[in-house]
């Protein structure tokens, strides 16, 4: 179902969710852009670069209590949750869930990522002005994809949003708001889809990563390509796909907690033994993880192209060029990196 | 209170003295204080009794010659007893007066000094003691005529005191030994 | 898991007054681990160990807490019962409920509740404890010996007897130290020189003693059984091994100087021996003065020394050589008394020290045994002494009491009388601290024999009247004011630490006081031993000390080192700082920290890299275990072996986990 | 400047003194520019140098191996010489080639707040000096004086004020650790927030654990940091770190009159005892 609202009549919207769900939205926190509950509509912003930190939050939290104990008494964690609304997911975000779906839900379901994902909404947003660090449309994804939301907003500027629902729950929410599409709205949607797709200047060819990772895993050139890195849990931890965790008890409490491939401790093991000791060794393992094992294992990339690990890399590294650089052969690599 | 000390040679000579009267060494002194603590008229004096001593040591014979702590020491010798450096305080004590005897220096005030001539004169006179010329003179010469007046009766009435003198027979020999002492004394 | 038996212990009433024992080992019983838990009456005691061994046997045991008195009193007690229960004796840990909590309180119910959490924090501990092990270390059997005065020497004389090496060495150009400038010595008025010299000759003859004279410890690494010293030899420009000491070369020496030795009063040349009896009989020129080194004239000793011994370009030569243990001997030096402005000390010369007194009664000295008036070398008749000049003062001076001034003020006052029975001595004290065998006696001679005039008080001034030093005091006694002229005044300054006293207690790590003097590692139990073992104090370095006191100690000193150099090895306490080289990241922070030099830089193949780096390493032998660099670790790469982070979490843990969750 | 820095490098590289230089090389959108390693004399037209070259790059000195020259300005040079004094680095196989730098600016093109009051445009330490010709002065150079002014506001709160000023900061705090990662003095192999035997800190993000983290953080760059504002910049969360630190250096200047980071020859205080130490704290 596709409708046409305005403005005022998409905060009405906003607002009545709000009566009835927790609402999640993209806020401005002292300069930073974050997805924070609100409680006001007008707190929430509609034009912004996506948020610094993606939705992954929500489903798998920086911290998160697996159960209580004290003194051999163990204390499940609740899992039941109000049902909630995530609003303004950006299209690259929302595919990203549908990939964090195949890791938690696929197999072994993840009990804690299953319950916050089945009580949430996903309305999104589409996007109208990419960054240049953007890279959406090489992975599958692009600025007006509705892949993984309920509802998507499209904003065809001048106050006016086209709605398009990709669910039942998201049909649900549009029945009897706005007016109905016509063509030529359509045909205003598509122009500027594409103004913004061609806005997305850098283009990547994921289609020969594999064959190059299969023959450069030895290759000296993840030595000099790794070098700037100083290891930090940036790129990891801002990724929307990124979903490796650690698991400590800390006073009472078993939590899950965010780790990452880049810190040297990650698999070092008790008895001392650390397979990816190496900076190399760390750095490498991120374009493995994600354009090689995921790949193989799940048929896509673990990645969506939202342009957060190059934006916030604190030494300007170009995670994009990285695998293109890599040498299609196995021989020598290029002299400097 | 300013004043130099004697020279070394009047203080030996000081310490000297006292020594040849008594046999008393006063340089022996560590001011302990012992005496002055015990020392059962200490109240009266003007000076304690270990204050002298320090005094003596020094050679500020003016200070102990007019002080009234030689005059007020009873020769109880309760200081002699418990002195740890062995020292008679009371010798020393009566050395002194004898010391200002002899130099003229006996205050006015002080009643010990006339009780002592007083005393002295009747037995130069009797051989022995006449208890009543002693109280009589001295009374009399200290001013306080009627002194012991309301006593008089009593002691009478008891025997304690004789209206006629009693005479000692050897009092010749008494006086012989006086005039033998004040040969040697004024040599 | 740790099966853990607690025995408290009422140590008479000491701790069952204030605490209910009995109420402590029934709480106890319900503390993680802990398998046994009971009280007794002395838990010190014959039948109070046999019990905890019987108790290890019947409930299997496998850790003990004893909640009894300070571990300083009783640990090394109870270890070795641990011991012979058949346990690692660091499966022991000592709950201090008597120090830390009876004697302390006086409400017995608190006093219970707070007795109760010490046990349970040495429970939570002795949990956590490792079994560890003593280990043994070689020695060197050469004792060093820092100072060559009468200190010095007794202890190498001590050393030797005892069949060990020792090494003197000594800053001045012969040993003797101060008691070589004495006349004569209280209460005996024996010679100085006369008791002294033997002494020195012994020394110099001894097979197994080694004298550098001229010499100074520049550096000390290593530790107990194994110090690594390097000695200067300072350049004498004479070879000792031809020197004979005729004495040809400074009776021709054409300068002349004041002497040190005889505090300026008489005069040397620039190549000399400092005082007749020196030993070695050696000169020394001096760089600072000799004409030849300056001016490149003269020369005139090398020219007529018979046995070419004079050598110009004689350098200074360090050499290192390695000892067992250390005999710190390095005296003391005097108070610099012109603070006291109004003692007129520079103004007026006949204001002198009990030094120059000392110099000026000896009749080998510079005034061939007259006392008299520097001013003008007239006989001085009339001697005021100052006692307390320097000590006992807070406010300008040091606040201890210099402790031998009172008995050698005495002496110079009776030699004064003995040298000239017409001269008059005047002697201002504060107290007179005659503790010593005979000491009060002699005192009261020198009053009461010699007539000095002992007068109680300070001396407010002294200032000059008609030509005559006029000493304006007080007798407290007699309660006057008091001026007297003096043709001459002594002043007895107090005896100080030397002024580079922290460089070499730095260099030894050993601590001072406020007053830069050595600290003993017990005032009490280890006299003079210091923290750093196989380390020793002896002499004044440590405190002012007497002749007899001084030789007393130098003996303790020597028995205490010898002790040390009679094993062939050496134990350490195992509760030492560990380094985790995996963690360690070589800032050696550690090393800067360690007040015992227990720390250095070593050079290891990292296990994951393969690559060379550096790290700490402790030398087990030179811990004490303090953990200062625990504390200055940031990765925490440190623990210190019986005090572990995860025992120190332990017992936080064991205290707060009940406390109610405040999170 | 440009000319200069090359050809010294080219030198450098030529007369084989050192095997690789650390400098700054424009980044792929040519705006900013990145770190990056020269091997090989024709590489050395990559170097570049701007207003854009923050970066510390003595960071990398301890893990490049062998003989290596490095690019740095006068804050850089200061991590270099407290590296020295804490056994981290070999001089003697460090060649700095050392930069006039008036100031740095952030991505918005402002000038760094650490630039201000920069007192080391010219470094206090080098091999080879690239100075500039005309030498412009962006900055007011009364506004060194003003070093500490930074601490002016937070410290004119009260205490609970301030604690909960920086509960609010460390409640941010994602602990990507990019902080101690960019940091050339948190050199350590493992870090005390990784130790698990005992567990010092809390590893997960929760408000506790992150209060630890920054507040260890600080104390362990008490008398070492040399304010190089690296850790500020990178913080993904904004949480002002630089003012931690600054206040840490205000304190240790004050009570022991020592910089960080200016004489490689002096003992950093905190792991430095004088008899004469200030001891009040203790009192």
């Amino acid at each position: 179902m596709k409708r046409l609202l305005k403005k005022e009549e998409l905060n009405r919207l906003l607002l009545g969710l709000m009566k009835e769900y927790d609402v999640i939205a993209p806020i401005d926190e002292e300069g930073l852009i974050l997805f924070r509950p609100v409680t006001k509509v007008e707190q929430v912003l509609w034009d912004y670069p996506n948020s610094l930190k993606p939705v992954k939050e929500f489903f798998l939290p920086p911290r998160e209590v697996l159960f209580q104990f004290k003194r051999g008494k163990v204390q499940p964690a609740n899992l039941s949750l109000k049902k909630r609304v995530i609003w303004g997911v950006r299209p690259c975000d929302a595919r990203s869930l549908l990939l964090l779906d195949k890791v938690f839900l696929d197999s072994t379901q993840d009990v804690y990522y299953r319950e916050k994902r089945k009580s949430t909404l996903l309305v999104g947003l589409s996007c109208n002005h990419p960054e240049k660090s953007c890279f959406c449309t090489s992975f599958a994804s692009g600025p007006h994809h509705k892949e993984g939301m309920d509802l998507l907003i499209a904003d065809l500027e001048e106050g006016i949003f086209l709605l398009e629902s990709n669910s039942p729950e998201g049909e649900q929410l549009l029945k009897g708001r706005g007016k109905e599409v016509n063509k030529i709205d359509e045909k205003i949607r598509t122009k500027i889809k594409e103004k913004t797709e061609r806005k997305i200047e850098r283009k990547l060819k994921p289609s020969q990563f594999l064959e190059r990772l299969t023959n450069g895993f030895d290759s000296s050139y993840w030595e000099k390509a790794s070098r700037q890195c100083i290891s930090c849990g940036i790129c990891r931890y801002l990724c929307p796909t990124c979903h490796c965790f650690d698991i400590a008890d800390e006073e009472g409490e078993r939590v899950r907690f965010w780790d990452g491939c880049s810190f040297r401790n990650f698999t070092k093991m008790t008895s001392g033994e650390n397979p990816r000791f190496g900076k190399r060794e760390r750095f490498k393992q991120w374009y493995y993880h994600k354009f090689g094992y995921f790949k193989e294992n799940h048929g896509v990339f673990l990645c969506v192209g939202c342009g957060r690990c190059l934006r916030n890399c604190p030494v300007k590294i170009d995670f994009s060029e990285v695998l293109q650089q890599l040498p299609a052969q196995a021989q020598t690599p290029a002299r400097e990196g | 209170m300013k004043c130099s000390i004697a020279s070394d040679k009047f203080r030996r000579k000081f310490a000297e003295q006292i020594e040849e009267i008594c046999g008393e060494r006063i340089s022996l002194c560590y001011q302990c204080g012992k005496c002055s603590a015990g020392c059962p008229v200490a109240y009266a004096m003007d000076y304690l009794p270990s204050q002298i001593t320090r005094f003596a040591q020094l050679g500020l014979i003016d200070k102990v010659m007019k002080s009234s702590t030689i005059w007020i020491c009873a020769s109880c010798q309760t200081c002699s007893v418990r002195c740890p450096r062995g020292i008679d305080l009371a010798k020393v004590m009566d050395a002194l007066r004898i010391l200002a005897k002899r130099k003229g220096i006996v205050p006015k005030e002080q009643i010990a000094p006339l009780f002592d001539g007083i005393f002295l004169g009747s037995i130069e006179k009797y051989g022995r003691l006449n208890e009543l010329s002693l109280i009589t003179k001295l009374n009399m010469a200290s001013g306080r005529p009627f002194k012991d007046v309301s006593l008089l009766p009593i002691m009478l009435k008891k025997g304690k005191i004789k209206l006629k003198p009693q005479k000692s027979n050897p009092g010749k020999e008494v006086r012989y030994l006086m005039r033998k002492v004040e040969k040697l004394e004024s040599k | 898991m740790a099966r853990i038996g607690v025995f408290v212990c009422h140590c008479g009433t000491n701790i069952s007054a204030t605490v209910d024992v009995k109420k402590v080992a029934e709480i106890a019983k319900g503390f993680p681990g802990v398998k046994f838990a009971t009280d007794y009456r002395y838990m010190c005691s014959e039948p109070g160990q046999d019990l905890i061994q019987k108790m290890v046997k019947e409930h299997n045991l496998t850790r003990i807490v004893v909640a009894a008195c300070s571990p300083s009193l009783h640990e090394k007690t109870f270890r070795t019962c641990t011991q012979n229960a058949g346990l690692n004796p660091y499966f022991f840990e000592m709950a201090n409920i008597r120090e830390q909590c009876s004697w302390v309180h006086d409400d017995r119910e608190e006093a219970t509740l707070k007795a109760i959490d010490i046990v349970k924090l040495a429970t939570a501990k002795v949990g956590k404890n490792n079994p560890l092990q003593t280990t043994f270390i070689p020695v060197e059997k050469k004792v060093l010996i820092i100072g060559g005065g009468i200190s010095g020497i007794q202890a190498a004389i001590d050393v030797a007897f005892n069949g060990f090496k020792a090494v003197i060495v000594e800053r001045e150009p012969s040993i003797g130290g101060r008691m070589a400038m004495f006349d004569k010595t209280f209460p005996t008025l024996d010679c100085a020189a006369c008791i002294l010299t033997p002494k020195m000759v012994e020394v110099n003859q001894s097979d197994l003693i080694k004298l550098y004279t001229y010499s100074e410890v520049e550096e000390v690494s290593g530790y107990v059984g194994n110090f690594k010293v390097k000695i200067r030899r300072k350049a004498r420009l004479v070879d000792e091994n031809k020197c004979n000491g005729c004495g040809t070369c400074w009776q021709r020496c054409p300068v002349r100087l004041p002497s040190e030795f005889d505090m300026n009063l008489g005069k040397r040349k620039a190549i000399y021996v400092p005082f007749p009896q020196a030993v070695p009989n050696v000169p020394v020129i001096d760089q600072k003065h000799c004409l030849y080194i300056n001016k490149k004239k003269c020369g005139i000793c090398k020219k007529v020394c018979p046995f070419e011994a004079i050598d110009y370009e004689q350098e200074d030569e360090v050499i290192e050589e390695q000892f067992g243990a250390i005999i710190v001997a390095t005296g003391f030096t005097m108070f610099d008394h012109s603070i006291y402005g109004e003692y007129g000390y520079g103004k007026y010369k006949n204001v002198t020290t009990g030094l120059h007194f000392e110099r000026m009664l000896n009749s080998s000295g510079p005034t061939g045994g007259k006392i008299v008036r520097p001013s003008d070398g007239k006989e001085a008749k009339k001697v005021v002494f100052i006692q307390c000049v320097g000590s006992r003062d807070e406010a300008r001076g040091m606040p201890y009491c210099s402790r031998l001034c009172c008995m050698y003020t005495a002496k110079q006052a009776l030699l004064l009388k003995e040298h000239n029975p017409e001269a008059e001595a005047y002697v201002f004290y504060i107290d007179i601290r005659a503790a010593g065998k005979n000491y009060e006696e002699f005192v009261e001679r020198v009053q009461d024999e010699y007539g000095a005039t002992y007068l109680r008080g300070r001396v407010s001034k002294i200032f000059q009247r008609n030509g005559r030093l006029m000493v304006r005091g007080c007798d407290t006694l007699s309660g006057t004011q008091i001026e007297i002229d003096a043709d001459l005044v002594v002043l007895a300054t107090a005896l100080i630490a030397r002024p580079d006293a922290i460089k070499l207690a730095q260099m030894l790590h050993i601590p001072y006081d406020q007053n830069r003097l050595f600290t003993e590692a017990h005032p009490k139990l280890a006299p003079v031993e210091t923290v750093t073992t196989g380390v020793f104090l002896t002499g004044a370095c440590q405190s002012p000390k007497d002749i007899p006191d001084t030789v007393a100690t130098a003996s303790a000193a020597s028995v205490k080192a010898c002790g040390l150099l009679s094993h062939e090895k050496l134990p350490i306490d195992p509760q030492i700082a560990r380094v985790d080289v995996e963690i360690c990241s070589g800032c050696l922070a550690c090393k800067e920290v360690c007040p015992f030099g227990a720390i250095e830089k070593e050079e290891i193949v990292d296990r994951v890299t393969q690559q060379k780096r550096w790290v700490a390493k402790v030398a087990p032998s030179l811990c004490n275990g303090c953990g200062a660099c625990n504390t200055a670790c940031r990765p925490g790469a440190i623990d210190l072996d019986g005090f572990t982070e995860e025992q120190i979490f332990g017992q936080i843990e064991s205290l707060t986990a009940d406390k109610g969750n405040e999170r | 400047m440009l000319e200069q820095l090359r050809k010294k490098a080219k030198e450098l590289l030529k007369n084989k003194e050192v095997e690789v230089i650390i400098g700054y090389q424009k980044s792929n959108n040519n705006s900013f520019t990145t770190p990056c390693f020269i091997e090989s004399e024709d590489g050395v037209d990559r170097l570049t140098w701007d207003e854009h070259c923050v970066y510390n790059l003595s960071l990398y000195l301890k893990e490049v191996k062998g003989k290596v020259g490095i690019v740095a300005k006068g804050c850089d040079v200061k991590s270099i010489v407290a590296l020295m004094q804490e056994n981290q680095i070999d001089r003697d196989r460090i060649k700095i080639i050392a930069l006039e730098c008036q100031a740095q600016v952030d991505q918005e093109g402002q000038i760094l707040e650490k630039c201000r009051t920069c007192q080391v445009h010219i470094p206090g330490m080098y091999d080879e000096l690239v100075r500039s010709k005309t030498s412009p002065s962006k900055i007011e150079s009364k506004e060194s004086d003003k070093e500490y002014s930074v601490l002016e506001e937070l410290e004119a709160k009260s205490t609970p004020e301030r604690w909960q000023f920086w509960q609010r900061q460390f409640e941010k705090c994602i602990r990507c650790y990019a902080c101690r990662q960019v940091c050339p003095l948190c050199y350590c192999s493992e870090c005390i927030s990784e130790k698990t035997a005992p567990q010092w800190i809390l590893p997960s993000p929760s408000l506790k654990g992150n209060t630890t983290w920054n507040i260890v953080r600080a104390f362990h760059l008490a008398g070492r940091c040399i304010d190089c504002g690296e850790c500020e910049r990178v913080c993904p969360v904004n949480i002002p770190l630089r003012r931690l630190n600054k206040k840490m250096e205000k304190e240790i200047q004050t009570m022991f009159n020592y910089v960080p980071g200016l004489d490689s020859k002096k003992k950093p205080p905190l792991v430095d005892f004088r008899v004469d130490d200030p001891q009040e704290f203790i009192r």
